[in-house]
């Protein structure tokens, strides 16, 4: 079940760039995206470095209790989101995903007030930091057992197809949670029903301290297609145009009613796994610095610079404006405040089971 | 309406309400053309197609997973785990997922589905189709639990948890499916209240509390009783979470003994928390100890599968403990 | 990491077979099998089928309360049996296996016994029939819950690797087993170690009523096998010799320290999926009577005759004996009697803690 | 030996009888290079190198269940889930494998294992990182479960634990895995019996029991009573199956009240048991009813992260009601 006039062909031995190291358009096939659409990608890439970099600065001052750098991971996440119908499509994200949710236009505020636990966050503060999701934007709200969001994201392509609604279903996760049985249940089960559904892999190469080579016997992760009986692509996520075409036909594809597939992006993640880890245990400075060098920004903006779309004023400029963004929505986050002791016994259920009426009077010391 | 079993009750239930409420879709491992192994979604798939009754892969994670999506996406879903055994594959899906998704989005996202299981003892099945999880799912925030008793409970009961907004996991006593029948109710919004438990006899020497597949020894024990002039009050809990709380403590406190009965293993049992609920709030009003009539704390065995069900006699015996306490 | 002198390709468009329906040898290489082994094949296929239809007798006599049938499946098992070393390397095994056990040595008075539910049952009949095992013979006991073997087999297998014991672990389970996450969990730990196993999947098409359609997108089992980085052997599972010889060098492989590979042994299933099945649901007639055609028996009975290792004399005398063997192990089971009740509270631990002596107590009224 | 912290105590009690038994493996996430995201497992890789200290996939019912086919073939495997609401994924391996290994084989095959995991709230990681799931598993026949609180308890019950033939569930309370230290017991082979409690203190106004990490605020209650005049006798479980029933029957049996301290979820926790089991036993000794001061039946919050534990306060709230009967 293949689709006609396909611009990439899946399990491919290298990963598929459109774009070489030196910012040159090496696709093979026309460029067909606007001047401000490729600004953008370049503007989100940074506010995503933005955003990591803060919310880690305001984790080391103790006002966040926990980070996940998505540093390296901006041209994937970026060019996932900008290949989404926003509010349209559903994205099933996972906790590393920040700067993919900023570029799908969730509100900064929420981001930030998710993260700093006040009611900013539309969940009410119910989870820890870099857990966020939305309601109003078909986010699927992350939750931190790896994996766990695939059989649901399989679900929804599943009502989607049953619907004919023409969405599509985009669910992201790291190379670890491959391994998990959850995964393999869920892909399988968009595979058997020829859900409009996408899988994609942003994989960095470790779970934590654990490589690809203990991971699983497979040298890659798109290869895992295969067994579902779907395309896999393997792809530079180090290149945000490769990440954004291949996402597009992928999405095309199913929402065209040809099925899901397996998309692996080929990142690095610059920092630790999270606040709480010491990644120097495990992985060689060598390796590290040799991935900053081909770091995904600096690759886009010699594209746009090539073509003038980009200069060191732009983004001089750009960066004031998303350093001060942040900064008014930790303001504005803060001053919503924290939730209130006692709305930790809502939404337990549409209604107040007595039990809980009784256990609230209790905890509160009304009892 | 003539009488039916208890699994037809479930098979009509379905039809009505798929009939009524297009968004109502049943999915699970051989729901389709075989109708279920216990035939519990018979006709669904001839009149309602593979849309809406969905033959789902070998995967009980697919199964609870895929039907919170569906649920998150505007659907109902109807999940069928073939046996209550078989749903720990799903656990993870079903304890980190389906219950937390209202709490932990801040209700942005609901999981409106029903996760249907037959379960416990007395088929000759062995461990693997036996078991009854019901403390798991009760011990876990964000469920609703039912596990009725009779064809018509089953009805108003599996009606109701299709229209809850929340999660539902439905219980069903596998070795009652086709024990007894009875007429269901002719109303097609006929639903019993979730948290309700029902009299099942009023008596005023000992206060039986059971539920699911152990109310048939129950109400044999009760009957018993009745022949040797002791008069048993029978409760029916039908819901465990919530629970009939209400329903239980007036009894106790009126009759001051009370013997609960479930054959699931004894220890951190749904009836611990009855029996120590018991205990917390009405203890002056007991003559005697609650018991606890219960599954040993071993896996279901297969030679001794009738013995491992809390039967009549030791029923029986336990109400004379605490008749003579 | 593919060995030499291999025999066959991994990851073929057909199933691989080596003796056509003719019973003619089309193996394209020296079949290097005394006679009397390859008489004992087919008579351990044979008893395979007796035990099945007798156990079946015994089933609607209601002597027995539950059967798993295995017919159509003998080839594949006797073929994964005799490429073992009984007794070394280590089975888990299926319900379905009864065949397989019987085949590496099993006594069929145990077997018998397991499903009588008597004490000839050397698990003391705790479980239902048609799941047996064998401290003795390294044959872990069946499970009902499908797939949950499978990550203990992996488990087995890492254990031998790091012992270098030289033995193998051989893991067999159905097409719709390979759904569950327990299953990928398993086989990928499996393949990330390079651990001495093989996993074999005995593909009759369906799982009860539910066919690969529906089970998953892939067409067929093997392919998975890309998944875990491990090679995928398509096998005609009706060809006992091609079973045997596929076996022999996948084990061949993991004991030489080559890692785990998945094999697929196409066959069908004649009878329903078990005795509380009604097949003609959801099975059309025509098909079973099709594949009923390609009898494994008939087949390889053909291969023998036309090598004069067998003839209607040696079969009717073969039946006869097995009728007999079957006969005798059921008095002898029957005669081992059951076990006491108070025997259920044995083996939880390997102690009696006070609170099963006390229930103990109040379940036999000693209370 | 200097004094460790409980975190420590569980990297050298794993050195210890790694150094002594050549079957002693450990395995998980993280557990090698890194030594684990806690450093429960630190040097260990250093020491014994990949073939002992193995980093498994993510995949809990890999871990759990490769333990089992390990321990089956002769290993003695230390398997870590990195925290307990991780679990779930290998739940079906553990109640459907791991605990009935013994039961369904007839002994033929055993499970001698441990699956160590860090459990517990008070650590701002939000519902998946703050569980105490130790129920599931005390309903579960066939495993052992113990969940202590002092280093020098994790040493000798670790080492009972590894030591042990059945399969045991060792919960470590992650909140005090730095909170106090220790000296450790030098001799190689302490080791404290499974299904044995501690008294904390010996008192004669109200018998406080708890285990894992919510004895750290049960003791400051209990020393907040000390200063009030009240004089508390308190139990540390520590271990739940088997559990001190005697220890605590005895103590209630003397005192006549009773407060069970545990953070995990109310309904049908371990304490509904203990409770049940005191009401049940020791009916006719209580002076007032038994009381609980157990975590909501609320998925664990996050923003609330401190409130969610029953902290002194409630404790104290609970004692005074308890007192005032
Ligand atoms: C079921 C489960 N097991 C373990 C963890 C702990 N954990 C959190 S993130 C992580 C590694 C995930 O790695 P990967 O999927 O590659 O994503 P990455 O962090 O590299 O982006 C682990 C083991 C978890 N959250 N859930
Ligand atoms: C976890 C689990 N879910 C469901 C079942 C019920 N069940 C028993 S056998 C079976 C089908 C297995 O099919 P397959 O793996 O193809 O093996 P086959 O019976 O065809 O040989 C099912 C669904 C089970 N035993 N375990
Ligand atoms: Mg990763
Ligand atoms: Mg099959």
């Amino acid at each position: 079940m293949i689709r006609e006039s396909q611009l990439f062909e899946p399990f491919t031995e290298e990963p598929i760039s459109v774009m070489n190291e030196a910012g040159e358009w090496v696709g093979g096939f026309d460029l067909d995206l606007e001047p401000e659409t490729l600004t953008r990608f370049y503007r989100d890439m940074l506010r995503a470095r933005v955003v990591d970099e803060r919310l880690g600065r305001l984790q080391r001052q103790g006002k966040v209790s926990f980070v996940a750098p998505g540093g390296g991971h901006e041209a994937a996440q970026v060019g996932i989101a900008h290949a989404m119908r926003a509010r349209e499509d559903w994205l099933y994200p996972y906790y590393r995903d920040i700067g993919l949710l900023l570029a799908l236009g969730l509100p900064l505020v929420e981001i930030v007030g998710q993260s700093l636990g006040t009611s900013a966050d539309p969940a009410k503060a119910r989870q820890m930091p870099y857990h966020p999701g939305s309601g109003e934007f078909n986010v699927f709200t992350v939750a931190s057992p790896i994996a766990s969001h695939v059989p649901p994201a399989a679900g929804t392509a599943i009502s989607q197809k049953l619907a004919g609604s023409g969405e599509v279903t985009v669910c992201t996760f790291g190379d670890g949670a491959t391994s998990e049985g959850d995964w393999h249940a869920g892909v399988n089960f968009a595979g058997a029903q020829g859900a409009p559904a996408v899988f994609v892999c942003e994989n960095n190469g470790y779970a934590i301290s654990v490589g690809m080579r203990h991971q699983t016997g497979s040298d890659s992760i798109h290869v895992k297609a295969h067994a579902y009986g779907m395309p896999g692509y393997f792809v530079d996520g180090m290149d945000v145009l490769a990440s954004y075409y291949v996402m597009r036909e992928a999405i095309a594809r199913a929402r065209d009613g040809f099925g899901p597939s397996l998309v692996e992006l080929v990142v690095y993640r610059y920092g630790g796994h999270s606040s709480a880890d010491d990644d120097s245990r495990y992985r060689p400075r060598a390796e590290v610095e040799q991935w900053k060098r081909r770091d995904p920004l600096t690759r886009f903006r010699r594209f746009l610079e090539k073509r003038e779309l980009w200069d060191d004023e732009r983004e001089a400029a750009t960066l004031q404006e998303l350093g001060d963004e942040f900064t008014a929505a930790v303001k504005q986050a803060e001053e919503a405040g924290v939730p209130p002791v006692a709305s930790m016994f809502d939404d337990v259920f549409a209604d107040l089971p007595a039990r809980l009426r009784k256990q609230r009077a209790e905890l509160l010391g009304e009892g | 309406m003539s009488a039916v079993t208890m699994v037809q009750a479930v098979a009509r239930t379905l039809d009505e309400e798929m009939a009524r409420d297009p968004r109502v879709v049943v999915m699970g491992e051989d729901v389709g053309k075989r109708g279920g192994v216990f035939l519990a979604t018979e006709k669904l798939f001839d009149k309602y197609g593979p849309d809406r009754v969905i033959d789902t892969p070998l995967a009980e994670a697919a199964i609870v997973g895929a039907a919170l999506g569906m649920a998150v996406h505007g659907l109902r879903p109807v999940a069928e785990i073939q046996f209550a055994d078989y749903v720990y594959p799903g656990f993870d899906q079903l304890v980190s997922q389906v219950a937390k998704l209202r709490y932990r989005s801040g209700g942005q996202f609901t999981a409106p589905m029903v996760v249907r299981m037959p379960a416990g003892g007395g088929v000759k099945g062995g461990h693997h189709h036996s078991q009854s999880p019901e403390a798991h799912f009760a011990h876990t925030a964000g469920l609703k639990v039912v596990f009725p008793s009779t064809p018509k409970d089953t009805q108003g009961l599996l009606r109701a948890a299709i229209r809850d907004d929340d999660p539902v996991v439905f219980l069903e006593p596998k070795r009652l499916y086709r024990a007894v029948k009875e007429e269901l109710d002719d109303d097609p919004d006929f639903a019993l209240p979730i948290g309700k438990a029902a009299e099942r006899r009023r008596g005023d020497d000992v206060v039986l509390v059971s539920y699911g597949g152990s109310m048939a020894e129950t109400l044999r024990a009760a009957d018993a009783l009745v022949e040797q002039g002791i008069s048993p009050h029978v409760i029916d809990l039908r819901s465990l979470a919530p629970w009939d709380e209400e329903a239980v403590l007036s009894a106790v406190a009126r009759v001051g003994r009370v013997v609960l009965v479930s054959e699931a293993p004894h220890t951190a049992s749904f009836m611990s928390e009855v029996s120590a609920t018991i205990a917390e709030e009405v203890l002056d009003a007991l003559l005697a100890p609650p018991a606890r009539v219960t599954g040993p704390d071993t896996p279901y065995p297969y030679a001794q599968d009738r013995e491992y069900l809390p039967g009549p006699n030791r029923i029986l015996r336990a109400v004379q403990r605490v008749l003579d306490y």
